[in-house]
C-alpha cells in the first residue's frame, strides 16, 4: 500500500522536476506529469479499493513526527480515498484532454497543473484547518495561474476577478481560523470538533466567519458573478476542473468541517443551497453561451449538493448515498460537457447543431445532458429518487418543492441546448475537429455514468432488480446502427417479439391488455420501418428505449421501477420526437411538460411512501398522508401523457411534426402510458375527495371538456397530421371521463376505448403518413382526389373514420354504447353530454381528413403521385382485420376486459348471451348488427350496381358547374377553412388561451431570469461587492434569526 | 351650362358646342386634349359621374366618334365630351384611371369597334364574343345581314315583311 | 382558350416535371352513346312516366325565360301536370331554350344539354329558336336552333305565353308516350354533323367534343 | 331474440308498408303546401313518377366509387334504422330487428347514412356539394347536443334504454306520453327534430338556388332514385323514432299514421312560419334556447 503522503511527495517532486525541463521537450515533460497524475490516481484508487473491500480502518498520518495540534495531520478514510480518486481521475483525464494546449503553453502551466491538484489532494487529505487554508489558497491561486497563463483577454479580466473574489474569501477564512485558534486553542480539525467552539462565547462568531468563506467558496448564488465569468472564458479544459474538481474538494471541506458547526448550520448551509439551485438555474435559462450556461448548470449542482449536505437532518443515513450520487454525476456530465464544449468550440448554444456532423458525440451529450437532468440510468437520478423520497419522509415538502423546481428549470435550459444541437440548422458553421485525447476522456466519462448508474441501482437497496436486459438490446442496436434499416429493423422487431414472448405468460389482467398495446402495438408500427431505405441512423436504439420504457412500466412492481421506467419511456419518445422535421420547439414542451409530469409523479410517489417501508405499487393503496394531494400530484402527472385540457399543448406540434411511423408510436402507444398510470392510481387510491369535493368528478369533467375541446380544435386543422394529434387529445378526453366514472361500465368504455384508439389512430397515422410521404406535405388543402391514385390507404382511412365516429356497425360504436350506459348507471350528466357532444364534433373532422385529402379534386402536382409504400399499409391492414374482428365479435374484446374489471368493479357487469350485451339499461348484439347492415348494404348496392352496370366513367371535371366548367383543381376543391360558419359561431372556443398562458409562464420566467441576470454585470468591483453583500446578509440573517442563540 | 363650357374655352380648345337641353350639351375636343378636360371636368367642374363611354362609326368622314358622357349629380346636369379619331388604326387614350369602370367600356369598344386603349386593363380580353375572327361588328362595313346567313343556317322559306306595308296589307286590303 | 386549359408543368412532389393537357387530363373525352329503348312493354311504361315527370332544367336561355315563372304561379300550376323545376342539368329531363340564343350562350347551353342523362328533351321556345326571328340577320345569334341540338317541340310566337308553352309541354308528353322523344339518341347518332355545326360558330372550343 | 329467416320477409313487408306511406306522406304533403298557396299541386302520386322515371334514365355517369356507393349507403341508412325500432308497439312482425339494439344504436345509426352520403357527394368533386356537407355537418352538431340531452332525460325517466319498453312504458292514455310526463325533454327533442328533419328554417344544406341542392347535385337517375327511396323511407323512420319516445308509439298502422302524420306537420307548419337561417345562425340558436331547456330537462329529471 502506498502512502497517501506520496501523492503530494510526487506532484510537488514533478512541479520541481518539470522546472528543469523548461523548453527541452515539451511531449517529454508533459509525458512526466501525465505519469505523476496516474500515480496519485494510482494510490488514492488504491485506497479506495482497500477500503471497499478489505475493510481497511481510516489512517491518520502526522508529519513532522509530533501528534496533532502541533503537527500537520492527513487523514486517509473511506470519504477522502472516494474524494481523491475523483479529484485524480479528473485530473489525469483533464491532463489528456489538455494534451496539445498544456504543450503549447509549455512546462509553467504543466507545473501549475499538477500544483492545482496537489493542493486539491491535501485540502480533501489534511485535518489542519491552517494547512487546509494553505493549500486552498495554493489550488486557488494555481487555478487563476491556469486562467490567466491563458493570455487572452477575457481569461485574463476573468482570473482578474477570481483573484479579487478568492482574496475576500480567504480574508474571512483567515480571520475565522484564528478566531478558531484564540477559542479553541487548536488547529487539528478533530480538536476543534470535539471543542463545540460553538458553545463557547465568541466561537460562535468564529464558525460562522469559516463557514460563510467555505460556502463563499462554493460560489453559492447570487456571489458568484466572477466565477460565471470564469467558466465562461477560461480553456474548456480548465473550466472542467473548476467545476468539477475543485467543486469536489470545496464540498470535501464543507462536508469534513461541518461537525464543528451547529445544527443550525445545516439549515443555513441547506438554505443556500437550495437557493443557488433554483437561482442559478433560474437564471441559466435566458443564457445561449454554452460555456457559462455550463457555469450556470456547475453552481447549480454543487448547491444542489450543498442543499443535500445540509438536509442531513432530513436525509440521515441517506446523505452520502444522495451526495455521491448527484456530485459523481455532477463530476463526470459536467466534466465531459466542458470537454464538448472545447471540441465543438461554439460558444453559441445555437450553433451547436454542428455537434451533429459527428453523431457518436450527440451521443456523448445526449448521456451527459440526461444525466444531469437525472433521467434513468444515471446515478442523479438514484440519487435524486432518495433525496425526494427521504425530504417526503421526513416533511421537508418546501425543500421537496424547491429542489424538484430548480431540477426542472435546469431541464429547461440544458434541453433547449440539447434541442439546438440535434435539431439546429448546421449548413454554414465551421468544421471541427476531434483529436482522440479531447473524446477519449469524455467517451470513459460517458461510460463511467452508466457503470456507476448500474452501480447505484444495486444500491438503492430494495429488492427490485431492475430489468437491464432492453437496456442491453439498446445498446446492442445503437452498436449495430451501421446496418441499413431492413436488418435492424427485423431485429428490432425479433427482439420486442421475443420479448412479448417470454412476459405473455406473467402478464395478468390490465397489464396484459397494456402489454399487448405497447408491444404487439410497438412490433406493428415497427413494421411500417421496411418502407424506409438507407440506415435511418440512431432510430432504432431511440425506439427500443420507449418500449423498453413502456414494458418496464407494465413490469413494474415498485413505485422505483415503475418511475424508471417512465423517465426511460419520456427519453426514448422525446428522441423520437426530435427525429421530425420542424420538431425542436415542438419536442422541447414536450421534454418540459414530460418531465414537469415525471417530478409530480416523483413527489406524489414520495408523499405516499412517507411511514412505509417498502416502495411495492401498493403503497398507493394504503396512503397514510395527503391522499388527495398525492392523488392529484399523480393524477395531474399522469394526465401530461393523456394530453389532457390545459397540459395537451405540446402534443399536437409533436405528434404532427414526427415522422410517418413515428407518429402513432407516440400517438396511438405512448399516450396510453398515462392512461396505464391512471389505472394504477385508481386501482390503488380508489375514491378521493377534497373535502366535498369529489375529486372524479373533476376529473369528469376535465375528461370531457378534453374530448370537446380537442375535437373542436381538430375540426378547425388544416394540417392532417396536426388534426390527427387533436383527434388524439379529444379521445383521451373519453378514456379520462370513463376511468373518472369508476364504475364497471364506465372501466370497460375507458379500457376498451384505448384499445380501439390504439388500433385505429396506428390506422389513420400510418395512413396519412403514407399519403404524406408521397405528397410531401401536411396541408390538407393542398392535397384532394387521392382516392384514384391510394384506394388502399383510402380503405384504411374510412374504416378508420367510421370507428372514431362510433357509427354502427364498426367497433367504435360499442365504445360509445357502453359509455352511455356507464353514464346512466353514473348519473353525471352534463359531462357526459359534453362527452357525446364531442362524440358528434368527431364528425367533423373525420369528413374533413377524408373529404379533404382523399375525394374532391385532384391536383395537378399529384396526378402522378403512387400508392403508400408497402410496408406502411401492412400493418394498416393488420389492424384493419382487428378491427373487423372486434366489430363482428364485439366480445372477443369485450368481455375479456370486463372480467378483468370484474374483481375491482363487480357491480353492474355487462351480461353475455353470445354476442348480445346486456346491461342494466339496454342491449346491444354487435355481431348481428354487422350482418343486418352489410346484409342490407350488400342488398341495395347489388340492385344498384344491377341498375346502372353501364355506367359511365368521367373525369373529375365533368361537373354540373352552372353551364361553365372548373379551370383549376386549386380552385375547384372546396378545402380550406372547411367548417367556416362553424368557426364564426364556435370559433372563441378555440382561442389558444391555454398556450397563451403557457406562453405568459414562460415568460414571465424568462423576464425575472433577465431582471435578475442584470446584476452579473462583469464588473469586478460589483462581483466584490456582492460577496460583502451576502455575508452582511447572511450574517444579519444568522443571527437575527436562529443561528448560535 | 354656359359658364362651365366658357370655363373649359378660357384653358382648351373646344372645336364645336351642342346645346341639346337645358342641362345636357355636348362639346367636341381633340383628341389630345380629351382626357386632359375630362379630368378637368372630372375633379374641379363636379362632373364625378362617368354615364357612359360610346362610339360611332362615321364611315364617310373616315372617322370614329367617341362620346363621354359625364353627369354632374350635384347641379344635375350632363356633358357630353366628343372626340373624333381617325378610323385607321383607330386608337384612343384610355381613361380608366379616372374611372374604373371605363376599363370595360373600352373592352367593349376594342371588341365591337376595334379601337384600342393601350394599358387599358384586359381591353384584349374577349368581352361578348367568345373567339371572334372577322372584322369587329358594330363598323359598318361589316354586313351583319350576310354574315348571318353565311354563318347560321338560314331557315329556307323565310320571309321578311315591313311591318307597316304588312300591316297596312292586312288592315286595309282594299286600298 | 383560356389560361387555365392550356397545356403546363408542373413539378410532382417527388421533383420530376409532370406535363398536363387539362383538357385532356380533367374531362373524359368518351363519346356520347346510343341507348336502345327497352322490350316495348317497359318502354312504354317507362315513356309513361317519363311524360308525367317532366324536370325542367332551371336555365333561362333568352328573354322567354321570363314566360317559364308564371308556370310555377297558381295561375298556371305546371306542377299539377308532373312539371317541376330542377337547379342541375343531371337531374333534369326537359330543356327548355327560351328565345333568342346567342353563340356565347348556345356554348353553354350545348355544355349543359351533353351534361343531362339519356333521355332528355327540348322544347325551343319562340321564333327565334325556329328561323331566328326578328334576329335573324344578327351577327351575333343564330338562326336555327335544330342544327345544334335535336329539338322535340317547337312553340312558336314572340313571345308565346305560358298557355302556349303549357300547350307544348302537353306536346311533347304525347310525342314521349308514342315513343318519339328520342333526341339523345338522334344526337348521339348524328354527333359529327351536330359538331360541325356547332364548332362552326363557336370559334374559341375549349372543351372535350362531348361534356359528360 | 334470435335472428331467424322469417325475420327478413318481415323486414320486407316492413320496408314496403314504410315506403308507400313515405311516398304518399310527401305527395300529399306537398299537395297541402300547394293547396295552402291556392294551387292544385302535383299528384298525390307524383312521387313514385318521379322514382319510376329516375329508373328509367338511360344513362349514368360515376365519378367513382365512393360516389357510386353513396346512395347505397344513404338508403342502408335509413333502413337499417327503420329495422333496428319497434315499428308498432307489441307486434312481433313490425319489431324487426330491435333486439339488436336499443336506443344509443338507433342513434347513432342515422350517421351511416349521412357519413357514406357525405363521402359519395365529396367524390364528386363539386364543390357545392362539399359546402352543402359542411353545412349539414355544422348543423347535425349542434342539434345533437339538446337531442341528447333529451335522450339522457327519457332513459333516465324510464331507466331503460329499451325503446319497447320505453314504449311499453307510455302506454295506457296520453297522459302516459312523454310529451306530457317529461315536457322539457320533448321540447329539446322536438326542436332537434326540426333539425333533423331538414326542413326550412334549416335547410340552409340543399339551398336549391343557392348550392344546387346541395351533396347530392351530381345524383342523377338510378343514384338519384335510390336517394329518392331514402327520402321516403327516412324521414318516415325518424319520426316513427319521435313517435315511439315522445308520443307512445303505435299499436297499429293506422294509431303510427295518424301519429306520424302529426309529427310531420309540426315541421312543416314551422318550416312554413320561418325562413331559412344561414348555418351559424342556426348552429347558434341550436346551441341556447334548446341547449337550455335540454339543461333544464336533465335538471328536473337529476332532482
Amino acid at each position: 500500500m502506498v502512502g497517501p503522503i506520496y501523492i503530494i511527495a510526487i506532484a510537488l517532486g514533478t512541479a520541481f522536476f518539470l522546472g528543469f525541463f523548461k523548453k527541452a521537450n515539451r511531449t517529454f515533460s508533459f509525458g512526466l506529469m501525465l505519469l505523476a497524475m496516474a500515480f496519485m490516481t494510482f494510490i488514492s484508487a488504491q485506497w479506495l479499493y482497500a477500503f471497499l473491500t478489505q475493510n481497511q480502518e481510516t489512517v491518520q498520518i502526522f508529519t513532522a513526527g509530533f501528534k496533532p495540534p502541533f503537527s500537520i495531520s492527513l487523514q486517509m478514510g473511506f470519504h477522502e480515498s472516494i474524494f481523491l480518486t475523483i479529484i485524480n481521475v479528473l485530473g489525469l483525464f483533464s491532463a489528456i484532454y489538455l494534451f496539445g494546449h498544456l504543450r503549447d503553453k509549455g512546462v509553467n502551466m504543466m507545473m501549475v497543473f499538477v500544483v492545482l491538484f496537489m493542493g486539491l489532494n491535501v485540502v480533501v487529505m489534511t485535518r489542519d484547518l491552517f494547512n487546509l487554508f494553505v493549500f486552498l489558497e495554493i489550488s486557488t491561486i494555481a487555478i487563476i495561474g491556469l486562467i490567466l497563463l491563458e493570455k487572452k483577454e477575457d481569461a485574463i479580466s476573468s482570473g482578474f476577478k477570481y483573484l479579487i473574489a478568492s482574496g475576500i474569501i480567504s480574508g474571512l477564512l483567515l480571520i475565522g481560523i484564528i478566531a478558531v485558534y484564540y477559542y479553541s486553542e487548536s488547529l487539528f480539525i478533530n480538536d476543534i470538533i470535539a471543542s463545540k467552539l460553538m458553545y463557547v462565547k465568541g466561537g460562535t462568531i468564529a464558525t460562522f466567519l469559516i463557514l460563510i468563506a467555505l460556502v463563499l467558496e462554493l460560489k453559492p448564488f447570487p456571489a458568484n458573478g466572477w466565477a460565471l465569468d470564469v467558466y465562461e472564458s477560461a480553456h474548456p479544459g480548465v473550466g472542467a476542473i473548476v467545476s468539477s474538481a475543485s467543486a469536489t474538494a470545496g464540498i470535501f471541506i464543507l462536508f469534513k468541517l461541518l461537525p464543528a458547526f451547529s445544527d443550525s448550520a445545516y439549515y443555513i448551509i441547506a438554505v443556500i443551497g437550495t437557493l443557488t439551485f433554483v437561482g442559478s438555474n433560474l437564471l441559466g435559462i435566458k443564457q445561449n453561451k454554452a460555456t457559462r450556461l455550463l457555469g450556470y448548470s456547475s453552481i447549480g449542482q454543487i448547491g444542489l449538493v450543498m442543499a443535500v449536505i445540509g438536509l442531513t437532518p432530513y436525509l440521515g443515513d441517506k446523505t452520502m448515498f444522495i451526495a455521491f450520487g448527484l456530485l459523481l454525476t455532477h463530476i463526470l456530465a459536467k466534466a465531459g460537457l466542458f470537454w464538448l464544449a472545447g471540441i465543438v468550440k461554439s460558444k453559441n448554444i445555437r450553433d451547436w447543431a454542428v455537434i451533429r456532423r459527428n453523431p457518436h458525440l450527440l451521443v456523448l451529450m445526449g448521456t451527459f445532458v440526461f444525466a444531469l437532468i437525472g433521467f434513468p440510468p444515471f446515478p442523479s437520478f438514484f440519487a435524486k429518487w432518495e433525496l425526494i423520497m427521504q425530504l417526503a419522509n421526513s416533511s421537508g415538502m418546501v425543500w421537496l418543492a424547491f429542489i424538484l423546481l430548480g431540477s426542472f428549470i435546469e431541464g429547461i435550459y440544458m434541453f433547449r441546448w440539447f434541442g439546438y444541437a440535434v435539431k439546429g440548422e448546421n449548413k454554414d458553421l465551421p468544421e471541427f475537429k476531434i483529436h482522440w485525447n479531447k473524446i477519449l476522456p469524455a467517451i470513459l466519462f460517458a461510460i463511467g455514468l452508466y457503470a456507476f448508474g448500474y452501480y447505484s441501482s444495486t444500491l438503492t437497496g430494495i429488492a427490485g432488480k431492475f430489468n437491464y436486459l432492453p437496456l442491453l438490446f439498446i445498446v446492442f442496436l445503437y452498436a449495430i446502427d451501421f446496418l441499413p434499416v431492413y436488418i435492424k429493423n427485423t431485429i428490432s422487431i425479433a427482439g420486442v417479439g421475443y420479448y412479448l414472448y417470454t412476459i405473455y405468460p406473467g402478464l395478468e389482467e390490465y397489464r396484459l391488455v397494456f402489454g399487448l398495446i405497447f408491444l404487439a402495438g410497438g412490433m406493428l408500427t415497427l413494421l411500417a420501418g421496411y418502407a424506409y431505405k438507407g440506415k435511418r441512423q440512431g432510430f432504432y436504439p431511440l425506439t427500443i428505449m420507449m418500449f423498453a420504457g413502456l414494458l418496464g412500466l407494465i413490469e413494474a412492481k415498485t413505485t422505483l421501477e415503475f418511475f424508471f421506467a417512465w423517465e426511460l419511456m419520456t427519453a426514448g419518445s422525446y428522441f423520437l420526437i426530435i427525429r421530425g422535421k420542424k420538431s425542436m420547439p415542438h419536442a422541447l414542451s414536450y421534454i418540459l411538460f414530460s418531465v414537469g409530469g415525471a417530478y409530480l409523479i416523483l413527489a406524489g410517489f414520495a408523499l405516499a411512501h412517507i411511514d412505509q417501508n417498502t416502495f411495492s405499487l401498493d403503497i398507493l393503496s394504503n396512503v397514510q398522508y395527503y391522499a388527495p394531494v398525492i392523488f392529484t400530484l399523480l393524477a395531474v402527472g399522469f394526465m401530461t401523457k393523456t394530453a389532457s385540457i390545459g397540459l395537451h399543448i405540446w402534443l399536437p406540434g409533436a405528434h404532427a411534426e414526427a415522422e410517418s411511423d413515428v407518429s402513432p408510436m407516440v400517438s396511438a402507444i405512448l399516450l396510453k402510458a398515462g392512461v396505464f398510470g391512471l389505472i394504477i392510481l385508481m386501482l390503488h387510491m380508489g375514491f378521493q375527495s377534497f373535502g366535498n369535493v369529489d375529486i372524479y368528478y373533476i376529473l369528469a369533467w376535465i375528461g370531457a371538456i378534453t374530448a370537446v375541446m380537442g375535437n373542436m380544435m381538430a375540426a378547425f386543422q388544416e394540417d392532417a397530421k396536426r388534426l390527427l394529434a387533436y383527434s388524439s387529445i379529444g379521445f383521451l378526453g373519453y378514456t379520462v371521463f370513463g376511468l373518472a366514472l369508476m364504475s364497471h361500465l364506465g372501466w370497460l368504455a375507458a379500457i376498451s376505448l384505448s384499445v380501439i384508439h390504439f388500433m385505429f389512430k396506428t390506422l389513420l397515422f400510418l395512413a396519412i403518413g403514407g399519403v404524406v410521404w408521397r405528397v410531401k406535405t401536411k396541408e390538407m388543402y393542398k392535397m384532394g382526389g387521392l382516392i384514384k391514385k391510394m384506394p388502399f390507404t383510402f380503405i384504411s382511412v374510412l374504416m378508420g373514420i367510421i370507428v372514431i365516429s362510433g357509427v354502427p356497425p364498426l367497433t367504435g360504436f360499442g365504445g360509445k354504447w357502453i359509455l352511455y350506459n356507464a353514464v346512466l348507471d353514473k348519473g353525471w350528466f352534463f359531462p357526459a353530454a359534453a362527452v357525446f357532444f364531442a362524440g358528434i364534433i368527431a364528425f367533423l373532422y373525420c369528413f374533413r381528413l377524408i373529404h379533404t385529402i382523399f375525394l374532391g379534386q385532384l391536383k395537378d402536382e399529384h396526378r402522378e403521385v403512387k400508392e403508400a409504400p408497402f410496408w406502411m399499409l401492412v400493418p394498416q391492414y393488420i389492424i384493419l382485420g382487428v378491427i373487423m374482428l372486434f366489430s363482428a365479435l364485439p366480445n372477443s374484446l369485450l368481455k375479456p376486459i370486463g372480467e378483468i374489471l370484474l374483481p375491482y368493479f363487480p357491480d353492474g357487469a355487462l351480461e353475455w348471451q353470445g354476442q348480445l350485451a346486456i346491461s342494466a339499461f339496454g342491449y346491444w348484439n354487435g355481431k348481428l348488427i354487422m350482418f343486418i347492415v352489410v346484409g342490407i348494404f350488400v342488398t341495395v348496392f347489388a340492385w344498384l350496381w344491377y341498375m346502372n352496370r353501364n355506367a359511365q366513367k368521367v373525369k373529375q371535371f365533368n361537373i354540373g358547374y352552372s353551364a361553365e366548367r372548373p379551370s383549376l383543381p386549386e380552385t375547384t376543391h372546396f378545402a380550406y377553412n372547411f367548417f367556416a360558419p362553424y368557426k364564426k359561431v364556435l370559433g372563441f372556443l378555440v382561442t389558444p388561451v391555454i398556450s397563451n398562458f403557457w406562453d405568459d409562464v414562460s415568460e414571465g420566467i424568462h423576464a425575472v431570469a433577465d431582471k435578475i441576470r442584470r446584476i452579473y454585470d462583469g464588473n469586478a468591483q460589483n462581483y466584490a461587492l456582492h460577496i460583502i453583500m451576502f455575508v452582511v446578509v447572511f450574517y444579519l440573517i444568522a443571527f437575527g434569526g436562529f443561528y448560535g442563540i | 351650362m354656359k359658364d362651365i363650357i366658357d370655363r373649359i374655352k378660357t384653358k382648351y380648345t373646344i372645336s364645336e358646342v351642342v346645346e341639346q337641353r337645358k342641362n345636357l350639351s355636348f362639346v367636341t375636343v381633340s383628341k389630345e386634349q380629351a382626357i386632359s378636360i375630362i379630368t378637368f371636368l372630372r375633379d374641379i367642374e363636379g362632373f364625378k359621374h362617368l354615364v357612359l363611354l360610346t362610339a360611332a362609326d362615321w364611315i364617310e368622314n373616315d372617322k370614329f366618334q367617341l362620346t363621354y358622357l359625364l353627369n354632374n349629380p350635384t347641379e344635375k346636369i350632363d356633358l357630353g365630351v366628343r372626340v373624333f379619331i381617325s378610323r385607321e388604326n383607330a386608337s384612343m387614350e384610355s381613361a380608366h384611371h379616372l374611372w374604373e369602370q371605363v376599363a370595360t367600356y373600352q373592352r367593349e369598344l376594342k371588341e365591337m369597334f376595334g379601337i384600342d386603349f393601350p394599358d387599358s386593363p384586359g381591353v384584349d380580353k374577349p368581352f361578348i364574343l367568345e373567339g371572334w375572327e372577322d372584322i369587329p361588328p358594330y363598323r359598318r362595313d361589316f354586313d351583319t345581314k350576310q354574315y348571318s346567313e353565311d354563318t347560321y343556317f338560314p331557315r329556307p322559306g323565310r320571309e321578311s315583311n315591313d311591318p307597316a306595308e304588312y300591316m297596312k296589307k292586312k288592315l286595309y286590303p282594299n286600298e | 382558350m383560356k389560361e387555365d386549359f392550356k397545356k403546363r408543368t408542373v413539378i410532382s412532389p417527388d421533383g420530376k416535371p409532370i406535363e398536363i393537357d387539362p383538357v385532356k387530363d380533367y374531362f373524359s373525352d368518351a363519346k356520347p352513346k346510343v341507348y336502345k329503348p327497352a322490350h316495348p312493354v317497359i318502354e312504354k311504361f317507362a315513356n309513361w312516366a317519363r311524360a308525367n315527370s317532366l324536370w325542367v332544367l332551371g336555365f333561362g336561355t333568352g328573354c322567354g325565360a321570363i314566360e317559364m315563372r308564371p308556370l310555377m304561379t297558381p295561375r298556371f300550376d305546371a306542377y299539377r301536370y308532373g312539371i317541376q323545376w330542377r337547379p342541375t342539368p343531371r337531374q333534369s329531363s326537359v330543356f327548355v331554350i327560351s328565345g333568342y340564343l346567342s353563340v356565347k350562350t348556345l356554348k353553354r347551353v350545348v355544355r349543359t344539354y351533353e351534361q343531362m342523362q339519356n333521355p332528355k328533351f327540348v322544347i325551343a321556345l319562340g321564333s327565334c329558336t325556329i328561323n331566328g326571328g326578328m334576329y335573324w340577320d344578327s351577327y351575333n345569334t343564330i338562326n336555327r336552333l335544330d342544327h345544334y341540338l335535336p329539338v322535340d317541340v317547337y312553340v312558336a310566337g314572340c313571345m308565346p305565353r305560358p298557355e302556349s308553352l303549357l300547350t307544348g309541354f302537353e306536346e311533347l308528353k304525347k310525342i314521349i308516350k308514342e315513343g318519339r322523344g328520342e333526341g339523345a339518341n338522334k344526337y348521339a347518332e348524328n354527333f359529327d354533323w351536330y359538331k360541325a355545326n356547332q364548332k362552326k360558330i363557336i370559334k374559341d372550343w375549349d372543351m372535350p367534343d362531348y361534356n359528360w | 331474440m334470435e335472428f331467424s329467416i322469417k325475420n327478413i320477409g318481415y323486414a320486407l313487408l316492413t320496408i314496403f308498408i314504410v315506403l308507400n306511406y313515405g311516398l304518399i306522406l310527401q305527395g300529399i304533403i306537398r299537395k297541402i303546401g300547394a293547396r295552402v298557396g291556392r294551387r292544385y299541386g302535383i299528384r298525390w302520386y307524383q312521387p313514385y313518377i318521379d322514382i319510376i322515371k329516375n329508373y328509367a334514365k338511360r344513362s349514368t355517369i360515376t365519378h367513382g366509387v365512393m360516389f357510386y356507393i353513396a346512395p347505397v349507403f344513404r338508403l342502408s341508412g335509413g333502413i337499417g334504422l327503420l329495422l333496428f325500432m319497434p315499428v308498432i308497439f307489441g307486434s312481433e312482425i313490425f319489431s324487426n330487428f330491435s333486439f339488436a339494439g336499443d336506443l344509443v344504436l338507433v342513434l347513432y345509426f342515422q350517421f351511416f347514412g349521412i357519413l357514406g352520403m357525405a363521402l359519395g357527394a365529396a367524390e364528386s368533386g363539386h364543390p357545392y356539394s362539399a359546402i352543402g356537407v359542411s353545412r349539414g355537418l355544422s348543423q347535425v352538431t349542434s342539434f345533437e347536443l339538446p337531442l341528447t340531452l333529451g335522450v339522457i332525460a327519457i332513459a333516465m325517466q324510464y331507466q331503460t334504454l329499451n325503446i319497447t319498453e320505453i314504449v311499453a312504458a307510455q302506454q295506457g292514455g296520453f297522459l302516459n306520453w312523454t310529451v306530457i310526463t317529461n315536457p322539457f325533454a320533448a321540447a329539446a327533442m322536438l326542436i332537434a327534430f326540426l333539425g333533423a328533419m331538414g326542413r326550412s328554417p334549416f335547410d340552409v344544406v340543399l339551398a336549391p338556388q343557392e348550392i344546387p341542392i346541395g351533396p347530392p347535385t351530381e345524383f342523377h337517375s338510378g343514384l338519384l332514385g335510390v336517394l329518392q327511396l331514402n327520402r321516403a323511407i327516412f324521414p318516415v323512420a325518424k319520426l316513427i323514432l319521435f313517435m315511439n319516445l315522445l308520443f307512445g308509439g303505435a299499436t297499429n298502422w293506422f294509431e303510427l299514421i295518424v301519429k306520424t302524420f302529426f309529427i310531420y306537420m309540426w315541421s312543416v307548419f314551422v318550416g312554413v312560419v320561418y325562413p331559412r337561417f344561414r348555418v351559424d345562425q342556426s348552429v347558434r340558436w341550436f346551441l341556447t334556447v334548446p341547449l337550455i331547456i335540454g339543461i333544464i330537462a336533465i335538471i328536473l329529471i337529476r332532482f
